[in-house]
């Protein structure tokens, strides 16, 4: 497999079928990687020092930044995009609903929307809160 | 150089018929097609094929017999007795065949294959699959091609027979159109199942882009007679504007034909019994007749008004035609009638054969609409054509194979060799001077010299005024500008040499319809608009010689029902 | 015919589908303790531990499960997209090895994480 | 005034791949086909392009028209706009401008046994039966015309040649539905594999394309669930065989 014919090859598929079906196969493929990646470096994180609470909190909070906080919304988006997009497969598979996949996908959207909407708003003030980012950076001079 | 034994060329369900029938019997059997055979154009037939099996509870007295004589009737007779009485005693048994093969028929409540009333029949009998009977029957035999793994030669287009001295078949010279190359296929037996000759109507025509009729002119140059050509059949009911099919399916399930005025016209010409199912030559010659009179909507068309039927019938029963009114002219024909007019449909001759498809060539056989079995006479009945194909299609690759059986399985090299330098020859004489003329104008205006001088309505006049425009078409043709000179894929010389086919067909066409001074079946001239049995109850038989087709005559086959006056 | 036929591909379909689905419910738990929180705190250790204490047990067999479907799914989705582009025997047998010690890596990395938070707290 | 801007490439007359456009006459209701036709006619007659029927029942002409694949005799020149571009099918190899080489196509409907295997012994002169019922499950089915244009729309066929195509599939389910077929079973093991349905990703390219509005996308995930419903049976001994 050759990674540069197989990106050239599937910009060829998105440009020769530009509709919802390449775009959402596309993304979903695309958060998926994201995702698997995202995965192991999640582990390797949280998993490293497991018993040792100074090495597990310097670690944590150099994944704790503003910067940080901002890109944790955008998993949560990719996460639920696949999980939504996901699921709009396994539905129309199983319940033989491939006729409506489109509308499957506008549900999917507007659900995507409303869990986002509710994400920014838990989330967006953590990347602002002075509190937190200057407890970050206490935490991170413990080091 | 390519060797089969049998060479079938053509890949619609006369030619794919063949093949199995030939490869059942452990022949070594090749198809030649110039198209993919899911390609073909039996493909697009609709409306369904006729057989007495008696299971329409209002046919339950139907039988093969009277199937046969609704056929001898229909074909104004000039049908062949016993050919016709043999395609519909066979019939029963091919389509149940047909139908353990998989062919997925519409059925009755009682699990049995569904049968639908047609044109000039007088019972229903026409079983059918929706409206895509052909193309269900066209997958099905494909489907047997898989099984039986027979060999197709796909996109191969034969341009020359080759008949050695002792007028013994010896293969075809093709060109590849993968790569342009002219090749010899050798063979001891040609099937030749080519198909029809609708092109040389221009567009006025139900029939694919592809049926142009070269495969009758071909063994016509090679000195096989050619029978009954100047029998045109017009379809009563193809789209305006482009002339698409609307199946006779839509008046068997009760579609109305109406005029301006809305109102049902066939009353006027047929009895109150038949109506719309009146045979395709009579309905054709009402509908144009309403037009030429002024009853047409615009003057141009009437309508097909399936409306009543409803929206569940015709979603059933008829979902093709619902697919192409809306595709093709945006019209729903639950909601609107459809705009029609006759368009031509079927050439009832073809290349002269007998009930095997043998011809007067050994090792020369034809099947499908291409060979003149001579069960459609002079109109075929809707239904007979799908039937046609697989039955002869069917005894011709079965008698080939016998014919085969002791022959000597190699090529005879000077017989074909002989034939390629005449192709080479015919390539550059049609193609390989500088003039400038467009060959596509003067496929168009052959067209429109058909559609007016040769159409539903003839007359001596008219028919002459038309040959003098054929032959001038014929002399501006020998000055057309060079063929492309791409090797591979050259489409150019394909239509050219199509062309060139459908040239010749029309010269038959036009020769034979003013020497037969009768009206008989589809066949109907103003000028003797009366049957004359006296005369012309004979076959023309045309056979080419380097001034021009030399018309003879051949005896119909009776023996079963004596002629009598043909009234609906 | 044999009459119980393979269907390869079947089982890691079928898998992904379930592993997918319970990940549906394992990543709406997980992303609202971690994520959906409206208090503006940081993750460290004594948190997660705490968390983790209020029933060890529970959460110690989510966390595992959760694990594993992750993993399976995130490597079985990999393993798709290789499938995808065919490549050939050899290459396909090295992507199939290397993405098994990827997975016995990470779960065994995994799982010795979870129990060491899991201990950790209790 | 509208242009067609065509894919030409010829290998054999050693034609680099290119655009070539072309002016059409001003005509009203022309189809894609006819304006191909004109082409050739009148501008250029080496150009090459599959016809047969002209009313969307061959499926010759699927060639690959402004973003979707389309048959060219059923589609439109006027609301396309100004300029449209045509292309080959896609996943196949180009023999010549728009002419594709069908024969991996045509391969992979060969393999899922495109033929009816009974169950029984066709009864003496009579039909097999089957009821109205039973010839609705397998009604759209039946009407493929294995014009390709699902094939040339599916991202999966582009990388995995060994990929059986929605056209195959949806054949496949045709026989597994037709109540006279007995090899069920057998069926199910040559597309129930992970080049075969299970190499889907119910992308849906195909349901959209298809000229005939089919829904191989369903079909295929049809398959699955019988594969799926098969397995488990088998697994818990419900069934010896279901064919």
């Amino acid at each position: 497999m050759n990674i540069f014919k197989a990106i050239g090859g599937t910009y060829n598929e998105v440009r020769l079928n530009p509709n919802v079906g390449t775009w959402s196969f596309l993304l979903h493929r695309l958060s998926g990687i994201l995702l698997a990646f995202y995965l192991f470096m999640h582990l390797i994180v949280i998993a490293t020092s497991p018993g040792n609470a100074g090495a597990f909190d310097s670690r944590l909070a150099a994944v704790q930044t503003r910067l940080f906080h901002l890109l944790e919304i955008g998993l949560v988006g990719v996460i639920f995009f696949h999980m939504l997009n996901g699921l709009r497969i396994l539905v129309a598979d199983f319940f033989y609903l491939t006729r409506q996949h489109q509308k499957l996908l506008w549900i999917v959207v507007i659900i995507f929307i409303i869990i986002m909407a509710y994400a920014t708003a838990v989330m967006l003030p953590k990347v602002f809160h002075r509190e937190v980012t200057e407890v970050a950076q206490i935490v991170g001079g413990l080091r | 150089m390519i060797f089969h034994d049998i060479i079938v060329v053509g890949g619609g369900l006369a030619g794919l018929r063949a093949a199995i029938a030939a490869k059942m019997n452990g022949v070594d059997v090749a198809v030649i097609s110039k198209l993919h055979p899911v390609r073909s154009h039996s493909g697009a037939a609709q409306g369904g094929i006729n057989a007495a099996l008696a299971n329409n509870p209002e046919g339950k007295d139907d039988t093969p017999e009277r199937h046969a004589y609704d056929t001898i009737k229909g074909s104004d007779f000039l049908a062949d007795q016993e050919a016709a009485f043999i395609m519909t005693s066979t019939a029963p048994e091919i389509i149940r065949e047909m139908e353990h093969w998989g062919c997925p028929f519409s059925r009755f409540e009682d699990g049995s294959v569904a049968q639908r009333p047609f044109g000039g029949a007088g019972f229903p009998r026409t079983c059918y699959g929706a409206d895509r009977t052909g193309h269900y029957l066209l997958q099905t035999l494909f489907e047997q091609c898989v099984k039986h793994q027979v060999k197709i030669m796909e996109e191969w287009f034969v341009l020359g027979l080759s008949i050695d001295d002792n007028r013994t078949c010896r293969g075809v010279v093709c060109l590849d159109l993968h790569n342009g190359n002219l090749e010899m296929v050798g063979a001891n037996a040609v099937i030749f199942a080519t198909g029809g000759s609708g092109r040389m109507y221009g567009t006025k025509t139900s029939n694919a882009l592809t049926s142009t009729g070269l495969g009758i002119a071909m063994p016509f140059w090679a000195g096989v007679p050619i029978k009954d050509i100047e029998f045109v059949q017009f379809h009563p009911t193809t789209l305006f504007k482009n002339n698409v099919l609307m199946t006779e399916g839509c008046r068997g399930e009760g579609g109305y034909l109406i005029n301006k005025d809305g109102e049902r016209y066939m009353g006027r010409y047929v009895s109150e019994k038949v109506m719309e199912l009146g045979p395709r030559d009579i309905v054709s010659r009402s509908t144009q007749t309403e037009i030429e009179e002024g009853r047409g909507v615009e003057g141009k068309y009437v309508y097909l008004d399936l409306r009543h039927l409803g929206a569940q019938k015709i979603m059933e029963r008829l979902p093709g035609i619902r697919e192409i009114c809306i595709d093709f002219i945006g019209i729903d024909p639950i909601e609107e009638p459809i705009p029609i007019v006759p368009g031509m449909h079927y050439t009832m001759g073809g290349i002269d054969c007998d009930q095997d498809g043998k011809t007067e060539v050994p090792g020369f056989y034809a099947a499908g609409e291409c060979a003149c079995v001579s069960v459609h006479g002079a109109n075929r009945l809707g239904g007979n054509s799908l039937l046609e194909t697989v039955v002869f299609g069917r005894r011709s690759g079965e008698d080939a194979s016998k014919y085969v059986k002791d022959k000597e399985k190699k090529a005879q090299e000077s017989a074909l060799k002989k034939s390629l330098e005449e192709v080479k020859g015919q390539l550059n004489t049609i193609g390989g001077g500088n003039g400038k003329e467009n060959p596509y104008e003067i496929r168009d205006e052959l067209g429109d010299v058909m559609v007016k001088h040769f159409g539903i309505f003839r007359t001596g006049e008219e028919m002459k005024e038309g040959l003098e425009k054929l032959n001038g078409l014929i002399e501006r043709f020998k000055k057309i500008r060079p063929i492309d000179n791409c090797k591979a894929w050259n489409f150019d010389k394909l239509w050219i040499m199509e062309l060139a086919g459908n040239l010749c067909l029309t010269e038959c066409i036009a020769l034979g319809a003013l020497n037969r001074t009768e009206s008989r079946g589809a066949h109907f001239r103003r000028d003797f608009s009366k049957r004359d049995d006296a005369n012309w109850l004979k076959h023309t038989l045309y056979r080419h010689t380097p001034e021009g087709p030399q018309i003879g005559y051949k005896e119909v086959q009776l023996g079963r029902f004596e002629p009598e006056e043909r009234k609906y | 015919m044999a009459t119980k036929p393979g269907f390869p591909g079947l089982t890691s379909w079928l898998l992904q589908r379930l592993t997918g689905l319970f990940l549906v419910v394992g990543l709406f738990i997980h992303v609202n303790v971690i994520h959906f929180t409206t208090e503006a705190r940081l993750i460290d250790f004594s948190s997660v531990t705490t968390r983790l204490a209020e029933n060890p047990t529970g959460w110690g067999i989510f966390y595992v499960i959760f694990l594993f479907a992750c993993i399976y799914h995130g490597l079985n989705g990999i393993w798709a997209i290789i499938l995808d582009f065919k490549p050939g025997a050899g290459l396909l047998r090295f992507y199939l090895v290397a993405l098994w010690l990827i997975g016995i890596f990470f779960s065994a990395y995994g799982l010795f994480g979870i129990f060491g938070l899991v201990r950790a707290g209790a | 005034m509208a242009y067609l801007k065509i894919f030409r490439y010829d290998p054999s007359g050693g034609v680099e791949p290119h655009f070539k456009r072309y002016e059409l006459p001003p005509e009203k209701g022309m189809t894609i086909l006819e304006a191909l036709f004109w082409i050739l006619e009148n501008k250029d007659p080496s150009l090459a392009f599959r016809c047969s029927c002209r009313e969307a029942v061959c499926g010759s002409c699927a060639v690959h028209i402004n973003g979707e694949y389309r048959l060219a005799c059923k589609t439109q020149v006027d609301p396309l706009g100004e300029e449209i571009t045509i292309r080959p099918l896609t996943h196949l190899p180009i023999f010549k401008d728009l002419v594709v080489d069908m024969k991996p196509f045509f391969d992979q409907y060969e393999k899922i046994k495109p033929y009816l295997m009974p169950k029984e012994e066709p009864p003496e002169s009579k039909e097999y039966f089957q009821s109205v019922k039973d010839r609705k499950k397998i009604d759209s089915l039946v009407d493929c015309i294995l014009c390709g244009a699902c094939y040339g729309s599916c991202p999966v066929a582009m990388g995995d040649p060994d990929y059986l195509g929605p056209h195959a599939l949806l054949k496949a389910l045709r026989f597994v539905q037709d109540t006279r077929d007995g090899a069920k079973t057998e069926r199910l093991a040559i597309v129930a594999t992970e080049h075969g349905v299970f190499r889907c990703h119910t992308i849906f390219n195909c349901q959209k394309v298809c000229p005939k509005d089919l829904d191989p996308t369903g079909a295929i995930a049809k398959l699955k669930m019988k594969s799926i419903g098969f397995k488990l049976k088998s697994m818990f001994g419900f069934a010896r065989s279901a064919g």
